[in-house]
């Protein structure tokens, strides 16, 4: 049998029966679990080649599995990360109701992302990507907070998003007769101005919606912080990035191809950029490490989109390079986080502080993961934010540099105020009893911690399928051979020389980590929260005084202005004011069966005076 | 040649007659019979489904007596289609019910199953039959059968919606009787093929106003807008395996002959165009009406008229891919919307208001019926791999190739409010709290209700993971439905004639 | 003489049929006791029903009845058709009015009015 | 010729039935002005040569459907709501 | 304000269903190829029926009249299952008026009178005017007299039961008959008889008798269902 189905088939039966499973006592329906995603893992490892295709007919639409250079990218985060994820899940769901439920959703997941990667036709890109929102859909909602606001606002996204692709989609099947990507990319420059036009926009408000492009990501800090952590990891370091992949494909194999494409371009990298600062500033308001790491996750794909957007060799591959890291340090963190709310119950920043010493393995991987989110070399992070500036001033965009830098310097604060709110500082006697999470929670996350560093050290070793992804696209082989060593004890290519520069941040960043850790083992006074006195008022019992509180006031009253306007608002007015409208006008159903009837006769007696017009 | 198309009439009406005396005998007979009729009636339609697709399509006449002249029954592919759907539906919505009212009396069970019966017979006669007062009969039979269940409960409510669907139903036949009186007056025929060939000679005028109020007519029974307004109403207050009956089943026999109407009938290209802007028109009132809904029941009501909007619009596309996408919508909508009534009437079972705020939490009560809602939830939004998707892009698909891109902007819109209102019961059900005052108390359904729903069921994911396994005969169908000569000639000279 | 009324007669009956419809509506859009409106209903019936019969009405024609030594009469009789389609309309519209009625009273044991725009607790 | 009189009188008198079948508040009178637009129908048909029908109208039209409205008026109320408020010094019965 | 708007609205509808039908011309013969001729033709040179609005009725559009006879009978078993009360206690009867002795003693003349006209309409069906239709609303007539006049005079629900059903089924079984010999449903199986006589027009007479008491059973079952209904 072909592994490309037998990969879905056990998947699918897999979910199933793990779903079945549920009802039994004892660990079945885990192993059924580990078992369901491990396996396919596997077998895509082992036994899929790039190339490999398989076709077959249905409802009278030709389908075509496959995988390419760029979905192997990308099925390289899914299945890593699923695999991770899938792990740290099965300990940290331990006594939860209905884990099957969370089991099933979440193999479905991973399938459908899997799948979705492998689709090389549109109907089942479409089918696989819905299969994904719902499922999705369904953890968001899965711990039953906020369904009716939170769990809706995601769908009501994702479905708008998904129309919009399917729009497009039945408008491609008009035009070419055929649902192949290839076809699709083939035959695009014949189409005319209007549908060159219309085609990439609806497929671009589908795959924005995923990877939360400004106006269409107030789903995300909700959608992110509601699901469970086990799952947000997936869901924000590999679900999202499914609109990352979609949106390479238009940028590269459709817009380049219809007149005054760069100007598209421009825009989608804009909105990346204020993607960027906006999830930045937000991120740092948060108390809440989920909804933190939730816009963090949204600034981030903000650096992703503006290398897509960009779409010059050096962006695209940022852009991918950094899709990759993303995935792994905010899985990282996301697991930090669950592994933090499992043993404490809760996931406060301003409650919760000084964990280093109770939970010092998952303090290392949150802080491998940090490093890396902040971009410090040597972790991967710094790599791509380097190639991110490198392209960016090589094609002239100044502006959105100091964009990006001024995110990428705000992306700091609440970095540091994750950190420092979660283990150090002061250790509150609320905590001390407070034991490190389980192995096999802290395993998947140092695994992925370690790997960050492992990429940043060694990038050839995603660089390398990344340059084959894109000579596929069409993009010139990028000197490859430079790749296959670590940056660090490299020459840049072409580039500046960095190593002055890496070596003094390295210093620099040895220099913060040996004083943060002297400080934090030696230093420490041992007084709880309530005792600080600041200024020599003596505060009220009731006043929270941690680190993480008000952090970094004022420089949020500068940039207030920036802030006042939340998107979501406008949205959700303009939610409400439908739903006032529709409640206004079903009333034509006003309940009297003569005015029913009144109906009627007003429909013949319209229909036989236009008589001429309607049916003339 | 297995039996005649005939029979689906006979069987169910000389059953109806016979279950008021044998009913005498053995009161449990009064439940089995329907049940071994539509039984009956579902190999019969099913087998002579096959015969048809094989040999081609069979005139049946009545008393022997040539089409022009005598009545006569088609069945070709698409009725044939149509009839083999209905009666299966009957079946579960039977099967359903099959324990209803069963600790009460005996007479208002022995009437249900009556009704019930006849309501199905009724429809099938619509969608069979080949001359149009005959159909005007059939559409009686259907209304008073389904005036006679929406009244069934004995609440106050009830009476209000039969008398609301009763006064439209009335002046529906009012018009639909003037619409007959001018085509006799002016072709001096009744027969469907008849008109159909002499049609050209009509002056468009008459011709005109005829369609008119054939369009009120059936349009009241086949729920398209300003003529919807009973609708909601009925379908809230029948019982939830007639609300079943009613969306699946006589709604589809009204959209059915409004589309015979103006595919076979009445040759009026406009027709076309005004179709999809009456169905757009329907599927957007009636579908953010049910935005706001607090009734379970009508919600699904207004769903289902949304739906029945989406059909008629797909119909006026008016291609193979249009028909195809609105036969293959109706299949959907016939599979899932019953799955609806059933689980979601079994959900509210004990509620007296059957708001849907009492549905709160009950996914943990009462876990297969949640999960057989949101399977029905997920399929009738049109998500894949379930059943919906595949008619709402083959919808989409067929409106594209047309250009007709605002059509597809309007579907889509609504389909977001749809999954919104859907998905909104979905989240009461699994993901918030079960409380013992506000929520509806639990109920067990019987095990013939849990077949009934396994089936819809296993339609739902079969139709999702195959299509292929229904597209072939939906295919025989829109090909038949828009082949007007073939149907003309195959009336008139009798194509597959019965004669033994 | 009797061609002039003869043509009169033709607007008369037609115009009266369809009067006979419009007051029926008239009364069922209007009217707001549920007797009255099933009494429009009714008079819509008979309006449809002398439209049909008119039609089917052929100047100086016999009933449709062949008597014996008249074998050969059917060119003078008036048409059959329209009068087996009443005979059948007017026996549905009985059964529908009954229906109509017993619904009545049940709404009036239910609500103890007969006013229709009293009657709409089931609405949007 | 009589004939042709006899029919506009029948019809004249039919609509003038229908129309005070429709204004009557009193719904007793409505009912019997009901039958008797029913009766003249059935003159109508016969005249119209469709004995059959006529035969049936009389018994359907103007015996059993009025009947059952008598029979409804009986289990139900005599007068239209708003007959007290206004028409109370029209009203026959008074 | 409504009436006005009601009336505008009507008048405009008025004015197209005139438009519709004035052309038509009236009592003139309209359609040369109509089935009508065929009908005439046919019901006096194949089934001897003298009464061709019977013969459309029964045999050529008889499929109707299965489907009427099925409305009538659902109305009737609607009316029982819409005004149905679970405590249902027969006898107590809605009364119109308090009868005289002259009525009651009228109504008894004339019952017998009005039975036996009916039946000779629905036996007579396809002959002369009338039929199963006719002749069975005559009965019921009949029986709606007895009922007004006599306060304690009652009909067997069962009876009425046995007899509408035994005669719907009749009606199906007739018609399924008509397979017989290759022929189709409601086929004419027997002698078509001599035009005129009684015994002519083969199942056409049967049929219509059983109508006749189908018709009959079932429009006195509606009235004695709807006189019950005395709250």
């Amino acid at each position: 049998m072909n592994t490309i189905i037998l990969i879905f088939i056990i998947f699918l039966g897999g979910a199933i029966l793990t779903f079945l499973a549920g009802m039994l006592k004892g660990i079945l329906k885990e192993v059924l679990f580990l078992a369901s995603v491990f396996v396919p893992v596997v077998l895509f490892f082992t036994n899929i080649s790039i190339g490999q295709t398989f076709s077959f007919q249905a409802a009278g639409f030709a389908f075509q599995w496959g995988i390419t250079p760029l979905s192997y990218v990308f099925a390289l985060i899914v299945a890593g990360l699923g695999l991770m994820a899938a792990i740290y899940a099965v300990s940290a769901m331990r006594n939860k109701d209905n884990v099957s439920f969370f089991y099933f959703n979440y193999i479905l997941t991973i399938m459908s992302m899997l799948g979705i990667l492998f689709s090389r036709d549109l109907i089942s890109f479409f089918i696989f990507w819905e299969i994904m929102t719902w499922s999705s859909y369904l953890m968001v909602v899965y711990q039953g907070k906020d369904v009716q606001t939170v769990g809706i606002k995601y769908f009501i996204f994702s479905a708008v998003g998904a129309y919009a692709m399917l729009m497009a989609i039945v408008v491609i099947y008009s035009l070419t007769g055929s649902m192949m990507i290839d076809s699709l990319i083939q035959s695009f420059p014949g189409f005319s101005f209007n549908m060159q036009l219309l085609i990439p926009i609806l497929l671009l408000i589908g795959f924005g919606v995923k990877s939360a492009l400004m106006p269409l990501h107030v789903w995300a800090p909700g959608a992110y912080s509601h699901a469970p952590m086990a799952y947000s990891s997936v869901f924000s370091g590999a679900l999202s990035k499914m609109g990352i992949y979609g949106m390479v494909i238009v940028m590269v194999s459709l817009i380049s191809h219809i007149p005054g494409g760069h100007w598209f371009r421009e825009v989608i990298a804009w909105l990346g950029g204020i993607t960027a600062v906006m999830g930045t500033l937000w991120a740092i308001k948060q108390d809440d490490a989920k909804k933190l790491l939730a816009y963090s996750s949204i600034g981030q794909l903000g650096y992703i989109i503006v290398g897509v957007g960009i779409g010059t060799p050096l962006a695209m591959m940022s852009g991918l390079f950094l899709a990759v890291m993303h995935a792994l340090f905010k899985g990282t963190l996301f697991m930090v986080v669950g592994a933090i709310e499992r043993q404490t119950g809760t996931s406060n920043l301003t409650e919760v502080t000084g964990l280093i010493r109770k939970m010092p393995w998952t303090f290392l991987a949150a802080l491998f993961a940090i490093i890396a989110l902040a971009g410090i070399p040597p972790l991967g992070g710094f790599i791509s934010k380097w190639m991110l500036y490198e392209s960016l001033i090589g094609s002239n965009h100044y502006l959105l540099v100091i964009v990006i830098f001024f995110s990428s310097t705000a992306a700091f604060l609440y970095c540091y105020k994750f950190l420092f709110g979660f283990f150090l500082g002061q250790e509150e006697t609320e905590w001390s009893h407070v034991k490190e999470a389980p192995a096999m929670m802290v395993v998947p996350m140092l695994i992925l911690a370690v790997s960050t560093f492992v990429l940043g050290v060694f990038p050839g070793l995603i660089l390398n399928p990344i340059n084959e992804a894109m000579q596929t696209l069409g993009y010139a082989n990028t000197q490859g051979h430079l790749w296959e060593l670590s940056i660090i004890f490299n020459e840049w290519g072409n580039q500046i020389a960095m190593q002055p520069i890496v070596y003094t941040i390295i210093g620099i960043f040895l220099f913060f980590l040996t004083f943060l850790t002297i400080k934090g083992y030696k230093e420490t006074r041992y007084v709880t929260t309530k005792d600080i006195s600041s200024s020599g008022e003596v505060p009220k019992e009731h006043e929270n005084l941690t680190f993480s509180m008000n952090f970094m006031q004022p420089f949020f009253r500068a940039v207030e202005p920036l802030m006042r306007r939340q998107i979501d608002k406008y949205y959700t007015g303009f939610a409400n004011g439908m739903e006032a409208l529709f409640d206004f006008t079903r009333r034509i159903y006003t309940g009297n069966g003569q005015t029913y009837a009144m109906y009627v006769v007003i429909f013949v007696v319209l229909l036989l005076l236009f008589k001429n017009i309607i049916f003339g | 040649m297995v039996g005649s198309p005939v029979l689906l009439i006979a069987i169910p009406l000389l059953a109806a007659f016979v279950i008021p005396l044998i009913g005498m005998i053995w009161k449990e007979l009064v439940r089995i019979i329907p049940g071994l009729v539509l039984a009956y009636m579902l190999i019969l339609s099913a087998t002579l489904l096959y015969y048809v697709s094989q040999n081609g399509i069979i005139v049946e006449t009545i008393a022997g007596w040539q089409p022009p002249w005598g009545i006569n029954l088609v069945f070709s592919p698409l009725t044939g289609f149509l009839a083999t759907l209905m009666s299966a539906l009957g079946f579960l919505v039977w099967l359903f019910s099959y324990r209803f009212k069963r600790n009460v009396d005996f007479e208002p069970a022995k009437k249900y199953f009556i009704f019930l019966m006849l309501l199905i017979a009724g429809a099938i006669g619509i969608v069979i039959t080949g001359d149009i007062f005959n159909q005007f009969v059939f559409i009686e039979i259907t209304g008073i059968s389904a005036y006679a269940l929406t009244a069934f409960y004995t609440g106050r409510n009830s009476a209000e919606a039969s008398f609301k669907y009763l006064m439209m139903g009335a002046l529906a036949s009012s018009f639909l009787l003037v619409a007959i009186a001018i085509l006799y007056s002016q072709l001096g025929t009744l027969n469907m093929a008849d008109i159909a060939s002499k049609m050209h000679t009509m002056n468009p005028t008459y011709k005109i106003i005829a369609l008119i109020f054939f369009i009120t007519g059936i349009g009241i029974e086949a729920e398209i807008f300003p003529l919807n307004g009973w609708a909601p109403d009925a379908y809230t207050e029948a019982p939830g395996p007639v609300g079943a009956a009613f969306a699946g089943i006589v709604v589809k026999a009204g959209v059915y002959a409004i589309i015979r109407m103006i595919f076979t009938l009445f040759d009026i290209p406009s027709a076309y165009d005004f179709l999809i802007v009456i169905g757009l028109i329907t599927l957007i009132v009636a579908e953010t009406s049910a935005l706001r809904q607090e009734k379970l029941k009508r919600m699904l009501a207004y769903s289902s008229i949304g739906q029945m909007g989406l059909v008629i619009v797909a119909f006026g596309i008016g291609t193979h891919e249009g028909v195809f996408a609105a036969l293959f919508l109706m299949l959907n909508h016939a599979v899932i919307k019953p799955l609806l009534f059933f689980s979601g009437s079994s959900l509210v079972f004990n509620s007296k208001e059957k708001q849907i705020a009492e549905m709160n939490g009950l996914g943990k009560r009462m876990p297969l019926m949640a999960a057989f809602f949101s399977l029905g939830a997920f399929a009738i939004v049109g998500l894949p791999p379930f059943a919906g998707f595949w008619s709402k892009l083959s919808v989409l698909s067929a409106a594209a190739n047309e250009g007709l891109l605002l059509i597809i902007v309007l579907i889509l819109i609504v389909s977001v409010i749809e999954i919104v209102y859907y998905f909104r019961v979905v989240n009461r059900i699994f993901f918030q709290e079960y409380s013992r005052e506000k929520s509806a108390a639990p109920h067990r359904p019987r095990v013939n209700a849990l077949v009934a729903m396994f089936v819809l069921a296993i339609a739902i994911l079969v139709i999702g993971f195959y299509p292929d396994a229904v597209t072939g005969i939906l295919h025989n169908a829109s090909k038949d439905l828009l082949n007007t000569d073939e149907y003309i000639n195959n009336v008139l000279q009798l194509g597959q004639s019965l004669t033994r | 003489m009797d061609d002039k009324l003869f043509e009169i007669l033709e607007f008369g009956v037609y115009g009266a049929s369809i009067l006979l419809i419009l007051i029926g509506l008239y009364a069922v859009l209007t009217k707001r006791s549920l007797i009255k409106i099933v009494i429009g209903m009714s008079i819509i019936d008979g309006g449809i029903h002398l439209l049909l019969i008119t039609i089917g009405y052929l100047k100086g024609g016999t009933a449709p009845i062949f008597s014996p030594g008249y074998e050969e009469a059917a060119g003078q009789m008036v048409d059959p058709v329209p009068q087996a389609l009443v005979l059948t309309a007017i026996v549905i519209g009985f059964g529908v009015t009954a229906v109509a009625l017993s619904l009545i009273i049940r709404l009036y044991r239910h609500h103890h009015t007969l006013e229709i725009d009293e009657i709409k607790r089931l609405k949007w | 010729m009589i004939y042709l009189i006899l029919i506009f009188f029948l019809l004249i008198l039919m609509l003038g039935a229908a129309v005070y079948a429709v204004v009557q508040k009193d719904l007793l009178y409505a009912v019997i002005a009901t039958g008797v637009i029913s009766l003249v129908l059935t003159a109508i048909f016969y005249m119209l040569q469709a004995p059959d029908v006529a035969l049936t109208e009389a018994a359907i039209g103007v015996a059993l459907t009025t009947i059952i409205f008598l029979i409804t008026i009986r289990n139900t109320k005599r007068y239209e709501d708003d007959y007290n408020k206004k028409d109370n010094l029209k009203s026959p019965l008074k | 304000m409504k009436k006005f708007l009601v009336i505008l609205i009507l008048a405009v509808l008025g004015f197209h269903l005139f438009a519709a039908f004035s052309g038509l011309g009236f009592g003139v013969t309209r359609f040369e190829k109509g089935v009508k001729d065929f009908y005439l033709e046919k019901t006096v040179s194949e089934l001897h029926v003298a009464n061709t609005v019977t013969s459309i009725v029964v045999n050529f559009r008889g499929f109707d009249t299965l489907g009427e006879v099925t409305v009538l009978f659902l109305a009737v078993s609607a009316m029982g299952g819409i005004l149905y009360k679970r405590r249902h206690h027969a006898g107590d009867r809605s009364v119109l008026f308090s009868s005289s002795s002259i009525v009651r003693s009228g109504s008894k003349l004339l019952f017998p009178a009005i039975i036996l006209l009916g039946v000779y309409i629905f036996i007579h069906g396809h002959l002369s005017p009338g039929g199963g239709f006719q002749g069975g609303a005559i009965i019921a007539t009949g029986f709606l007299l007895m009922l007004i006049a006599y306060e304690n005079f009652s009909v067997s629900h069962n009876t009425l039961s046995y007899i509408e059903s035994f005669a719907g089924i009749f009606f199906v079984v007739i018609g399924l008959l008509g397979f017989m010999n290759g022929g189709t449903f409601l086929q004419n199986f027997l002698p078509a008889g001599i035009l005129n006589n009684l015994f002519s027009g083969g199942v056409i007479g049967i049929i219509y008798v059983m109508v006749g008491f189908k018709v009959a059973a079932e429009l006195t079952g509606l009235i004695y269902t709807i006189l019950h209904e005395k709250d």
